[in-house]
Order: C-alpha cells, then structure tokens, then sequence
C-alpha cells in the first residue's frame, strides 16, 4: 500500500462529500461515518442538505477527530466532488494541501496547484461492477466509499460491517454495494499512487459508543418517559423525531393482544397539534408534540392558555433558521426568546436545552415530569443539528426514578384534601392541586377556562382574584428554577467566563482548548440548560468578570433573557454570535472572543476584579 | 360516544331518578348569565335532561367548548362533569385530546356558529373526519353574540341585522358538509322544539362517534327581528320537521315506543335504537343521498327542516381506529408507559 | 335650593353608577358625563363592563377635576346603587364622607354611618313618569341623572342639551327621558334634603374640546391615514375600532356613484385577517387590521413572513387583560414585550404606543407611512381604556403632510434604477426598494417568499446571503429609530426621572404633582411613544440616578424590552406596576414610588451621581 | 378573474404569438427544482400554455401559493408576474388581500393538498364563499411531498403508503365542498391529461370568481407505488372524463370549436364560452344536483371521474361585493383616500 509522501497526521481529518439530494449518497456517507466509527476513532457527521426532495447540493461532511471534538469544522481535507452544479465551489472551497476526488464525467482537471485533484472514473467503475442499470446511479456512491477506505486507511472489514448493517434485510442490495466498495478499493489500490496525509488509524476511543440522532434520541426518551399521547404537524427538521417515536412506541408499547398504550394522531395543522396536547394533558395524559419554527408561531395562543389555565404538555421545537419559513434545512438556536416568552399578556415557559444525545434523551424524559409536576407547557428546545445528524454518545441508561405525575388528586386524596381548590397555592409553591375528569367520588369536578378564575376555578373578573392567581404563577416559575436541569460549570475562580447551551456546547469545548493553546487564556465555562434560569447562574455570572455568550441566533436570544433577569450582570456579557445556518465551529467562536480579549482594556492590565 | 363501560344497564327509571338514582338536580349546572330569553339556554336546558334521561355518570362527562356566549353554556349544566372552555375555535382538537387521553369519558361539545364555521371551520372538518367520539352541538344563531352581533358564516344571504346591514355571502350548511365528510350521525334543530331536540341529544349520547347537532338558537339581543331568518318567529315559521322521531335507550325494550310495524327501527351497536316513525315522507336517516337532496333542496327553498338527516351506526371511531387499551391513557400504571430495560438495552444496540 | 352643610369642594368628584349590562345605563351616564363636560369642567369616565352581553355587574365612573387630572381615581365621593348584587359592596367601597344614593327597592337603609346613605323611590317616580310600562326599565337611569344634576348642581338646561345629543333622530325616546330627568330633579329639590360635598360649577376648561372614544380617534386616524384595506375578526375590545372605520369610510370614502376607495373585509379569523392585510400590503394598499390579545397570538406566523419578506402592514392591537382570554373587558399594556417581538426566530417590530385621543389619531394615520416607509408590520398598541373609554380631548388638526408611500418604483423609476434588486441596501440604511405587483414594463416582476433569499429576490439556501440579509434587516430596524415618533421628555436635571407610555401617563401626570406635594420629590419625566428606542431613550436613561418605569402588566415588559436594550442602564431602573386590569390610578404609582424613594440610600443621603 | 380590462379583444394568435404578441417563452419561469417526473411539473407547463393562449399580460399576474413541492411551482412559470410563496395553508387569505388592492391583478393560486385541505382547510372554505377572483389549483397528490410522503387530508381510506401505512380516514373531497359551498367554477382533472387541463385552466381564467381545479397530480418520489390511488397508473386505469370540454375565449368565435346543436354552450360574462360536446351522458356543467350526483357516486364506486363538474357564470365576485372603485386601491392618489378637512370638521363638530 503507498504511503503519505509527508508526515501522516492521524485520526484528525474531516472529509465531505458533494453531491445532489436524493441521489442515494446518504447510506454511503453513512457507510464512511459508521467504518471509521467501528475503528474506535471519534466521528461526527454533518448532512447539509437542501429544502426539497431530489435534485438539489447537498453536502455530507464527516469529522474524525482522536481528542473527541465532534463539532463541525470549516476546513475539509478530502473532498468528493460528485455534483457538477458546486464542483467549482468545492474546489475553491478546500485549504491548500487538500486532496480532492472528483467524478471525472464532471471535472477532469483543476489550475488548483496547491491540492491534490484527482478525476477519478467512478461512472466506468460502477458501469463494471454493478449490472443493474438503474441501480447504478445509487451504488455509484459506494466506489467512493471503497477509494476513500483504500486511500485513508479505513479498514475494509469495517466497511463490510457497516453494509451488513445498513442492508441488513436487503441481500440483494448488499451484495452489489459490496462489490461497489472493493471495485473501489481495487481501483484505488491499483490506479492511485497519492495517498492524503490525512490518515485513519484504529484506537478506542468508541468502544461501546452509539451513533445515532437526536431526534431518534429524544423519541426514545418520550417512549420511556411514559408519553402516552402524541400530536404532531411534519414539518422539517423535527417530522423524524414523531416517526421515531411512534415506530418505537409501535413496537414496545402494545399489549399483548395489540392494543397501544400510546395513541398517535397525525393533526392537521400546529393549531390542532398543540390543542391536542392541551386536552391530553387535561384529560391526564402524558402528551406532547414536535414541531419547529412556524409552527411554535401557530401554537402560541394555545400555550397561553395551558399557561393560564394550567395544563401540562412538551413541546419538543427542533429549531431551524428562522425567521418565517426561514432556512428549513438549516440549523439555528432561533426560537430561544420566543418560545420563552410565547403568547400574548404577561406569561413565560419553562424551557430545556439539550446539548447531546444523552441530554437529548434525558431531558425528552424529563420534561413530561416536568409539565406535569408544573401543570404547564415545557419545552424542549433541540435544533437540526443535534436532532437530524450523527451523533457518536455513550449509551443511554435505564431511568432509575420513577415518573412524577405530579400534584393530581385521585377520589381518596380529594377526600382526604379539605376545601380543595383547584388553584389554590395549598404548599406555598405556587403549584395547585388538580384532579382528572371522570374521577369518580363527586369531589374532584371542576371547571377549567382561560378567562379570570379564583382558587376555586370559579368564573370571575375581580380584580383581586386576578392578581392572586397572577402573583402564584409567577411564584411557581420561581419554583422551576429549583426543578430544571441545573447548568454545569467546568473551571472556576478565572476572570472570564463563556456560557453557553444546546449544540454550542460541542465548538465551546474545541475553542476553549483553541483559545488555551492560542492565546493563552483560560476561561470558565457554564452551560446552560434550562429556563427559569437556576439560581447558580446568576453567582456564576457575579463571579465573572468578562463572560462571552456564545449562541447560534443574530439576536443574542439567551443573553436577552439573561439581561431581562439580571441587567446588572447581563451588562459584563459580551455576545459572541454564528448564525449563517450552519452549525457553528470552534474556530468562529475562538476568532471572535480572541479578537475581543485583545480589545480588552482590563485584559491588557491583567487585572483581577 | 357510548355510555356503556362502567355502568351496567339497569331498569327504567322510575320517577324523578334515572337508571343510576340521580335526580335533574344531579345534572344541573350555575345559574346561565346569558340575556334573558337567550335560546342558549335552552339548549342548556334539554343537554341537561338528554344527560339525565340517559343515565349518564356525571363524572364521566367532559364538557368542552370554545368561545361565545354558546361555549359559555357548558358552565350551566352538569356541574358535576368536567368543563374545558378553551379558545375560540380550537375546542375540535382539544377535545380530540381529551378524549385520547380518556377513552372512558363522555365528551360533549357546545360551540357556536362562529367558533365551529368561522374561526373553527378547519378544525370542525378534521374532528369529523376522525369520527372523535362526541356529541357535537352547534348553537346557531347566525351572529356573533358575545362580541356585539357581527354576522357569523352560516348567516343566510340576504339576511339583515339590526343596523340594516345585510349579509351577502352563502351560508355554510354544516350538515351537508358534515354528512359529506363521513359524519355517521348528523341533525338538525330547533332549540324551541325541545322534544326533538331531547330525543336527538339523547340518541347522540348513545352514538359512538361524532354526532353533530346543529340546533338553530336565536340571540334575542342581536339576532330576533325581523329580516332574520334566524329568529324565534322565523323558525317557528319555517320549522318543518322530516320525521317524528323517537329514541329508545338499550337498558329500554323498543316496542315501548312504536311497534316496530310503524316504524323505521335503526339499532346502534350498544343496544339503544332510534325510531322513526313510518309516515308518508317520513325521512330515513339511513339513506344519506336523500339526506343531501333535501338539504339541498330546502336551501333553495328557504325551508328550515329539522330532524336526524343521517345516522349510520357502526362506523369506527377514533378509538376505533387507534386501538388504544380499555383503560384510560392518561392513569395507565408507569409499568404500562415504560417499556423494560431490556428494550432500551435492545434500541440502544441497534445503534451500535 | 338647599346647599352642602360642609364647605364645598368644587369641581373635584368622582361619581359611580353601579348598574347591570344590558339595562341601558350607558345612555344616562354619558348623559350626566357630557353635562359636566358642557359646564366647561374637565372630566373622565370609565366603564367597568362585564364579558358577556346582558345581566351582569356594570360600574361607570366619572371623574370631575377642575385641575384637568383625568386619570382614573380610586375614590368615590357620589356612588349610586341600581344593582342589587352588588349594593353591599358598593356602600363599603366608599370612603368615609361619601353619598350614597340606592334604589329603594334594593336597599332601604344601611349600617354604615360614616357615608349619607339615601334610599330613594327611583322606580317609584319612573312609574310616574314614565307612561312606556316596558321601557321603564331604560328610562330609570335618567331619574337618577335628574337627582344627581339635582343634588351636585349639574345645570338642567346642560342636561337637556346632552339628551338631545343622544336621542337626536328619537323624538319620543326624547321626550320620555327629558320627562325622567326633571322627574329627578323635581323629587330631589322636593324630598331630598342632603346636599353632598361635592358639587359641580361651570368653569371654562372644556371649550373646544370633543369628547370621544380611543377606537373612534383610531379610526378617523385610519380614514385620514389613507388606509385602502381593512381585514378584521371581531374581538373586544377593538370591534368597535374597525365598526367605525367601516361607518366612516362608507360616509367619506366613496365616489359620487357610490364606489368606495376602501374595501373592508370581517375574515374568518386573525390568521385570515393578518393574511389578507399582507396580501393587501404586498398588492400597495395601506392595509390594517385591528386585534386584542388572542389575536396577536394567532398573527405571529404572518408577522414573521411580514418580517422577513419586508411586506408593510399595521396591526392595531387595543390591549386587554391577558393572558389566553383573560379579561376580556378589562384593561391592560400587556402584550407590549410580545408584540415588539413576535413571531418565532430572530425578528423584532416597531411598535407605537399612544397616550391620547390626539395621539390615537396621528400615530393611526402615521403607522401606515412608517409600514410603507420600513415594509414591515407596525403595531398601534392602544388600550381597552384608550380605546373603549370617552376622553376629553382638543380637536384633530387635519394633516398638514403628505402620505409616505416610501420606496416604491413605478414603471420610470424601475426604468431609472440601474440593476433593481428587490433586497439590496441602496440608500444604506438598511430599506430596500420595492414594486407593486400589476406593474408594467417588465422590470418590476420579483418572487416575494418567507424562505431565504438574495438581494435580487432569488431563492437561495447560502449562509453568506443569508447573513447579509439578516444583518441589513437588523440595520432597518436602526433606521426604524429615527422615525418612529420621538419621546417627549418634560423635566430635567432632576435626579429622579419616571418613565410611562401609552395611558399610563394620565397617572403620572397626576402622581408626579402628588409626589411634589406630599414627598417633596421632583421626578423629570420622559414619555416614550415607540419602539424601537430613540436614540434619545438612552441618554435621558443615563442622565438619571433613579428612573421609575411605571406600566401595567405584571412582568414589567417595557423594562425588559429596555433592558434588553441597555442591560447597564436598566440596572438603574425601578418598575412599578399596576396590574389588577383597572386602568392605573395616580395614588398607586406615588404610593409605589414614594414608599421606595423612603427605602433608597441614594435619597437618605441626598447625593447626586 | 375577467382577463377583461386594460387588454382589449385582439384576433387570435397566429403561430407562436398569441393575441398581444407574445410567445410561450414570455410565460415561462425558472427551471423546476422538483423531482423528475413529478406531476406538478406537468401542471406548470399547462399553466404556461393556458396564460400564453389566454394572452393575459404577465404583469397583471398574481401568483399566489402556499408551502410544498406544489406551492413551490409558482416560481417555474411566467417569471414576469410577480409569486408571493407565503405561509403553509394561509395562501387563500394572502391573495384576497392581493386582489382587494388591486382588482386589475389575474390571480393565480396553486396550492397542494396538504396546504388546502389539511391545514388550509378552514381558509379554503371561506376563500370559496367570498367568491375571491381567483384560479385555484389543487396539484393534488394524496401526500405531503416536501416532508417527505405523510398522508394528507385527501388520501383515500384504504391507500397505503410506501412504509405499508394505511389510511383509515376518509378523504375530503375538495370538489363538492366548493359546490356545497357556492362556487361557481368546479373542475377536477389529472395531470396527466394536458388536453382537458389547459382547456379547464383557460376557462377558469376567463372566469370572473373562484374557479376551484383539484387536480390529481401524482407524487412520483413517495405516492406513486402500487397501492396508492393518487399514482400515474391508478389515474390512468381509472380516470373517466364526464365529457369533452372546449374552451372559445371572448375573441374567438365559438362555431371554430364545435356547432352549437353539437354542444352545449355556456357564455362566459366576458364573451368566452364553455362548450360541452353533447353525447350521450356527457355532464351538463350548469347541472349542479347532478355535478353532486356524480361525484358522490364517484366516490363510492372508487372511479376518478375528470372534467368540469360545476359552472355558473355571472355570480358576482368579492370586486362586486366590495363595490370598490374600477382602479386598483393601492395605487390611488393622495386625493382619493384623504377626505377633505370639511370631512374632519364635520366629525369633529359630531363629537362636541
Ligand atoms: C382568537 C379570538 N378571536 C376573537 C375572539 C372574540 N370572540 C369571542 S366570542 C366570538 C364569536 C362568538 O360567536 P359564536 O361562536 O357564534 O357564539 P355566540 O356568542 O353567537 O353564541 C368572538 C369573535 C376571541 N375570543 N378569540
Ligand atoms: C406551519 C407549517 N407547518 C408545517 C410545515 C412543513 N411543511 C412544508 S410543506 C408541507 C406539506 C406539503 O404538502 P402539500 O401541500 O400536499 O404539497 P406537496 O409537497 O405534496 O406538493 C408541510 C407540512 C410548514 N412549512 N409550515
Ligand atoms: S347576546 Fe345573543 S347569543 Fe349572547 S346571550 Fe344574549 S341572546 Fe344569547
Ligand atoms: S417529492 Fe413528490 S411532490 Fe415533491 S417534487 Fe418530488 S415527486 Fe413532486
Ligand atoms: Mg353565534
Ligand atoms: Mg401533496
């Protein structure tokens, strides 16, 4: 096998596919992800894909990287070019040293000097190896698969246990995508003498590691958080998050005889998706709906109602760029402001903020607690990035806690509860006491509206009652602060802070160790996870002299609602910002915090606080 | 809905209590705030006995509205159900999930002519598709009461308001489209005919599906003089009943009503049926084309006919159709909603 | 005539009527309202109605105040039983020194002895005078406005003239109403012995003024304003806002042949009517609809579509109590924060908030040049007490400026604009050019669409157009300061400084002398009409130690839009809120304001920044 | 909308040019994005073909849509009118406010079946009462293209999803809803029968009110699989047209088609006109009962009949009702929409 000319750099490379929507690329990319995955060697993938079905770019970018940093990177080192339409791009696109494998139907050759392009005869290949016709627009895509292996150092067992998997029930399929691969293994063995200096080495970074989406992560949260209803729109990028959970729920919540404890209703709009979860979660069930962007729009009356009223229910918002129809296929942390605050007059929501796969599902689980326990609308508030990509993540682990439904009176603890009222503050909480219909004992009726009630839900527009019933809410969005997910601190005592949340997390992590070996700063760092904010959050900030707010919006959404909590620290807080719809990198992060400690006149004094 | 489940069929009533010992009192509700005269209320008023009559647990009643003087009326009956006065409109979905949740409970929907074919028309068409199970009351009275008397979309063209202002765009016929979308149990009434209007509600409870009730119901302050069409004078008028209609519950024997000879006998599938009367042009609900032909015909003819258009037992509700448990989604055990460790244990090392 | 035993105070009186809905009070109240208002005396009334239609408990309050204070007040000095549901807690809501006049049939005596309690014969003497047996009912309202003209020294003749007003086109509704009116009075003058403290005198501080409704003001702004479309679904309280837009254009907005330059459409619901007004935006019209609450909710998709695809348009939200249906009938500035922000993803709205009947009118007309001007939605954010209660007010002055139709190109100015790209920042600041569909030529032709685009309209999916686009609407939003109307600041070099908006300023006005006379505190005061903020905002901020930011909501929602804004400004804020759906009344806000500045440090020791 | 207006009648089109002269180039749009084969390609380019006949001018176009694969379409044809792709199923409120600013615009709306009948459910209906002036396509496929083949609200019961899901909802039928609801102008056709669509598209654009074309357009990515009853095939093996339709615009002479004793005529106010070839059980469009017959039939006995079900010309459109000015609103100076000071005098003296 040739080697690199240079110094191999190992295990730290990113590669990215090119090529068309709809084109079957996705499994090979997969392929590619999942081999270099099964050598131990810590991956991410990134599917930049367009807002239709076939024909459109669409780039896969697959990031192995030894020290585990999984968020996206901006500079690729091997690149495939199979789109005609964004070759020129493509090229352009890659750092010099770079190697590029073009289709050579496409581009035979490129002035680049500075990479290694190479017009590779992927048609003539497949038109070898494959004799299905037709099927050999798709297969195409596995002679890349067997090049990149050959070329990078990518085990070809590896490669056949991933088809195993992905073919599993398709034998046919396997068979000819196999012969595809060592079609291109052989090629490459045999016609290609530049081999990249990026390289793949097995290690063990992932023994025992998933790979899998967040959106499948958090259904699978739902199906052991007990959700037993759900009510859903599709709209992209959250449609797989209740595929996922009803296939899940299909499989491992019916009976015996076949009968669901689950029900599942396709609505016809977010309006009627949302209503939905309002009545379930009325009528005592655990429900929830997915959406994203518009559809948090169509859902804001109602969940001013559940506020007011007090019904539980999960929205899980797979953010996407916004505003309006947006970007659809695009990533962003858009909706953070707004579903916070969503609805008219004066009402604010819970909201959680899963970083990974684990949190995904955690969090997916918690929430029904959470609604429940709070009588209230919970958000989840994942993105595209986290739910529609790859994630490599430990397994998760079997709930230990069992569900808390909340303060729900049954016949006997309404007996036992004297004078009940259904929003009476009987714990100094905030939180009321409610009852299920079709409780029996003739005790537990009662009348839920979203005009003016008093403790007893009674109908009524005194002034007094309102303020009451208005001054307990507040009171018991001060209790969640206790309730949510705490943020998790890493480092203290240092004078500047980054605080960040959700998928942000992944470049925060690469940039500090950037911003370490850079610039030699060290910074603390605290991730957010929920809204109310937690007490802690505000010490942290206290303790801070400096604190950079990284997050994926153009209006600074978290740090808005941080100013609105505590203008006063909100004040040392600089906003540091990506927002073009991709997920944002370290790089982007470590420019624009770098640039602004230089500018920091405390940090050229090297004061202390 | 059906009233079986828990409640086991028992005799007649005798007297003031039903088949469960309950007397009226047991079903009533607050007193209405609605203007004096108001048909709402006596809508209220025959929901109050038809729950009555059927024997139906109150407990087990959800009482679902939106928003109007109309979705007030689920506070003026059966205090002892549950009552949800949701948002203008939207009740359709709410009560769907309501009843997701609840398989068990007996949804009633009160809705106005606005809330179901103005802001509500989306949601009423998706709510029949689906077959919820619910009786779905309409309280047509052509305006919006609670906001001042602005004309509703089933406001007959050419009908006047107070102000002179005259209403130009074609009513929307909610039975006719109701039928058209699948609807197994679709009627028409008149809320100053309170013994059809009983005797519907009451065949309505005993249905198990989406039984809708559009029942004329004039607003006396905005919408009851003349140059109305949807006035007490002008249904009194125009009202022409299509059959005589009688409704036998299943703990009754039919024949206590009419012998079976005289009449056209539909049983539903928990025992109940629903009788009509054999008279010449006495209307058969089971035949929806000649349910839309006089719908159609009378709209031509400025007629106001009542009764039930269409009723075909038997079709699968939404319960039907999501094979849920018997018992309530919502109180199910947590052994029941999650799955065993070895499931995770299974999901997790598909991704592997 | 007997006179009061005690001096009098003159022309400083608060009288409330305490009725049902539905019993045709309103009639006699304005009545008694326009009376006083004709005696040249300053005055207010409120009307605290029920949300249903007929039966339920009514208070209608006038204020008299010589000094022009024309903010509710709390205490009343003349109350007038008629509704018997309610007579107990009428007698004990009075202070001690008060009249309380009661229907006999009602209440006959009462223990209190602190008040004048007089039971009087009022459905006896309607009896009498009133032949109509079933127009009695109505017609004992006027009894009562015969007895109190009668007993506070209300002139008959100007009662009479304010009947003729009401019952213009009704003789014989004139004649027995006149006849009830001196019914009351002859009974008063004959059985009545009591004079209350305090009376009424004719003075001259109403001459010229009208007396209106917040919804009419709107309208004729509206009418004046040029708007061509209005789409509207009925909603207290701002039905009656669009009822007389409809009137009013069908008088003043129709050709000699009847053909009307207006088209009014009632839609289906606030998705359709926010829907037609950006169709009718996007088509050239100057379009508007008019909303409450629930209403902004179910707009906040279109909202964001508007945002984003630069569509002008105007919402005129008269505010209630909220949240979900809430209050319908009561007051409030609660969606102030929602609706600046509405719509999910990164998007913010300029908003304006008058105080008056003169401000309803101009900022009515002038949201629709600052729609045009910026290509955006802009909300008129009124009140139920602006728009559904009669103020006193100068008379409109007819516009003296042009209508801005903004940056539109006809055929010649597509012709004259060099390489026209719908999206590009031609003039810098930020607000593109557009064309009207039906243009001819061929130039104007341009692809309008919520999903992302370039500067010359064309879909595009690329991060980098994105960001430019995204970024240029953030700097319109900077343009949208300097033209949105200014804040009017009266006060300054004071160290305490009060910031109000919309009605909330009648309070203030009248709290800032109590805080003068009863604290001793001087407080400069700036009243801010839009957002977003005048530049000026800022300074005035920072040249105050203390700023009281006076509104009513529970969440403080203009101080979180500011600090948002200036986190390290806001921090020098204070919120005093009102928020039990009243409108707000001066002694709230002074007791809020003086009982912290007792608590402030900075105020014990007198120092200055 | 009446293509009437600033464009007066001119002789038919010779060649390639049409009546003002302009080719078929001058309506197309930008290449499609859509998958290859797919239906609503189809209907674009009879969209192009039925305005180049028509001759409307394309700047007077308005094309109005919704979100989806079919709503995207918008942008494929006549570049030089002016697309508003708007909010997904509000599109019918988006164009009754492009037309009532301006009334000169010829509006086109193509929505999908997702877009109008499930979540557009509720604007649809109302768009059809006002009688917006308006072409309104349903390109319908049975299924939510852009998100990936999810059952719409138009889906048979029974049909099944590639996944192998079947759905047990009945489906909307849009066509007898738009008779139900008053409309005009109700045709249904097939994508792949080009004929019959350009001649309906032509008559609906002369047409002044909505004309409602649902149109089977199958879904060759997620809908077009044995078992699916929206596929190329199915179409094909079960479409049956209720008669051959011509179309003679207002400056044609209508004897060019077929004679009159041949056909049925139906003049279009403008002076276009509907022709029908008269055969045996050919349907008369102006024969609603039997429009409504039809299609119910249809529908029990799962045949796909195509053609113009339902036409009434001369019912007067949302311009007739608003009684507005001959010139666009939008557009009218300053004078026309500010009253005099007189006017604000006058309301000012009414309020002392
Ligand atoms: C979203 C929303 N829009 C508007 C309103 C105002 N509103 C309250 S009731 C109503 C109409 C009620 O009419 P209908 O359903 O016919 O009931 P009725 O009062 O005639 O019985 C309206 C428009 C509201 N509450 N919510
Ligand atoms: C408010 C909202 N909800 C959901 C979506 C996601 N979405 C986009 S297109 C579409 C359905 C399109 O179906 P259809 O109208 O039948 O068009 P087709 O793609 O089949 O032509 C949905 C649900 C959206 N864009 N907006
Ligand atoms: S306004 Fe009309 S509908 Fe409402 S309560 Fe009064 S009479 Fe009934
Ligand atoms: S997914 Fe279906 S509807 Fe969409 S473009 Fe492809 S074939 Fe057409
Ligand atoms: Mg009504
Ligand atoms: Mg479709």
């Amino acid at each position: 096998m040739p080697e690199p000319a240079q110094e191999p750099i190992v295990n730290r490379l990113s590669i990215q596919v090119a090529t068309v929507n709809g084109s079957g690329s996705q499994t090979a990319n997969n392929t590619l992800l999942r081999s270099i995955f099964q050598m131990g060697v810590p991956v991410s993938g990134k599917n930049l894909f367009p807002s239709n079905i076939a024909g459109l770019p669409t780039w896969f970018t697959i990031r192995a990287n030894a020290d585990g940093y999984i968020a996206r990177r901006r500079e690729i080192d091997v690149m495939v070019c199979m789109n005609p339409a964004t070759v020129e791009q493509d090229v352009m696109g890659v750092p010099p040293g770079a190697t590029v494998l073009c289709d050579d139907t496409i581009l035979k050759e490129h002035p680049r000097k500075d990479v290694t392009f190479l017009a590779l005869p992927f048609q003539a290949i497949v038109r070898d190896c494959c004799p299905k016709v037709d099927l050999r627009k798709l297969v195409v895509n596995m002679v890349y698969v067997g090049v990149l292996a050959e070329m990078l150092g990518i085990e070809v067992a590896e490669v056949e246990k991933a088809l195993q998997k992905a073919f599993r029930s398709k034998p046919k399929a396997l068979e000819l995508n196999q012969a595809a691969v060592l079609a291109g293994v052989k090629h490459a063995r045999e016609h290609v003498t530049h081999r990249p200096r990026f390289q793949v080495r097995r290690m063990d970074k992932t023994a025992g590691k998933v790979l899998v989406d967040g959106n499948t992560a958090c259904a699978v949260g739902a199906l052991f958080g007990g959700a037993t209803v759900l009510a859903w729109y599709p709209i992209t990028p959250s449609s797989s998050l209740a595929e996922a959970f009803n296939d899940l729920a299909d499989r491992y919540r019916r009976d015996a005889d076949g009968k669901a404890t689950f029900a599942v209703v396709q609505a016809e709009d977010e309006l009627a998706s949302i209503g939905m979860v309002v009545g379930a979660g009325w009528g005592g069930a655990r429900a929830f709906t997915t959406t994203s962007g518009p559809g948090i729009s169509l859902m804001a009356e109602f969940v001013g109602l559940a506020y007011y009223a007090e019904v539980p229910g999960v929205i899980m918002n797979v953010q996407r760029t916004g505003p309006s129809t947006g970007l659809p296929t695009r990533t962003m942390q858009g909706d953070v402001l707004k579903a916070a605050l969503l609805s008219h007059g004066d009402c604010k929501h819970p909201c959680l903020y899963p970083a990974d796969i684990g949190e995904a599902y955690e969090m997916a689980a918690q929430s029904f607690d959470l609604a429940e326990r709070l009588q209230t609308i919970v958000f989840v508030m994942t993105d595209l990035d986290l739910g529609m990509n790859l994630w490599m993540a430990d397994p998760w682990q079997y709930p230990t806690k069992a569900h808390d439904r909340g303060k729900v009176l049954d016949e006997a603890g309404l007996k036992a509860m004297k004078d009940w009222g259904r929003y009476k503050d009987v714990d100094g909480d905030g939180i009321p006491y409610r009852s299920l219909p079709g409780t029996p004992g003739g005790l537990g009726a009662y009348f839920t509206r979203g005009s003016g009630h008093d403790e007893h839900a009674r109908y009524t527009e005194d002034g007094g009652a309102y303020v009451r019933n208005m001054d307990r809410l507040a009171r018991k969005l001060d209790t969640a602060r206790g309730l949510v997910p705490a943020p998790v601190a890493d480092g203290k005592g240092r004078k500047v802070g980054i605080l960040a949340y959700g998928t942000t997390h992944h470049a925060v992590v690469e940039s500090r160790d950037q911003l370490r070996s850079e610039v030699g700063l060290e910074a603390d760092y605290l991730r957010l996870r929920a809204f109310p904010f937690h007490p802690s959050v505000r010490d942290w900030l206290a303790a801070h002299e400096r604190v950079y707010v990284v997050e994926q919006n153009r209006d600074a959404q978290m740090l808005q609602l941080l100013r609105m909590e505590w203008p006063e620290l909100a004040a040392r807080c600089i906003s540091v910002l990506h927002y073009d719809g991709l997920p944002v990198d370290a790089r982007s992060v470590t420019d624009q915090v770098a640039k602004h400690e230089k500018q920091s006149p405390a940090m050229a004094k090297g004061g202390a606080r | 809905m059906s009233t079986q489940g828990p409640t086991t069929a028992q005799p007649a009533p005798s007297g003031n209590t039903n088949r469960i010992g309950l007397t009226v009192a047991d079903y009533k509700g607050l007193p209405s705030t609605l203007c004096k005269g108001c048909g709402h209320d006596v809508i209220t008023n025959a929901i109050t006995s038809a729950f009555h009559e059927m024997g139906v647990e109150p407990h087990r009643v959800a009482k679902m509205s939106g928003i109007g003087c109309s979705s007030k009326t689920t506070a003026y009956f059966l205090s002892r159900g549950w009552g949800f006065n949701a948002v203008h409109g939207r009740m359709p979905s709410v009560a769907t999930g309501a009843v997701m949740a609840n398989r068990k409970l007996v949804a009633i929907g009160v809705s106005g002519d606005g809330d179901t074919a103005s802001i509500g028309m989306g949601q009423f068409v998706h709510l029949v598709r689906r077959n919820v199970p619910i009786v779905y009351v309409i309280e047509n009275n052509g305006v919006y009461g609670l906001t001042k008397g602005q004309f509703s979309a089933t406001a007959d063209q050419g009908s006047k308001l107070k102000t002179g202002e005259v209403n130009d765009l074609p009513p929307v016929d909610l039975c006719t489209m109701a039928i058209n979308l699948g609807c197994g149990f679709v009627a028409r009434s008149f809320s100053a005919d309170r013994k059809q209007l009983v005797a519907l509600l009451k065949a309505a409870i005993a249905y198990d599906g989406t039984a809708v009730l559009d029942v004329m119901s004039p607003c006396v302050t905005f919408n009851n003089h003349e140059g109305s069409t949807k006035s007490y004078d002008y249904g009194r008028d125009h009202q022409g009943p299509i059959h005589e209609l009688g409704f036998v519950p299943s703990w009754e024997s039919p024949d206590v009503q009419f012998d079976d000879n005289a009449s056209i006998r539909v049983p539903l599938p928990d025992g109940a049926s629903v009788l009509v009367r054999r008279v010449d042009d006495a209307h058969d609900p089971r035949d929806k084309a000649a349910a839309l032909r006089i719908l159609r015909e009378t709209d031509s003819a400025k007629e106001f006919l009542t009764g039930l258009f269409y009723l075909e037992p038997g079709k699968p509700s939404l319960h039907g159709l999501l094979h849920t448990v018997d018992q309530p989604l919502g109180t199910l055990p947590m052994q029941r909603v999650r799955p065993p460790a070895s499931a995770l244990q299974e999901i997790v090392d598909s991704l592997r």
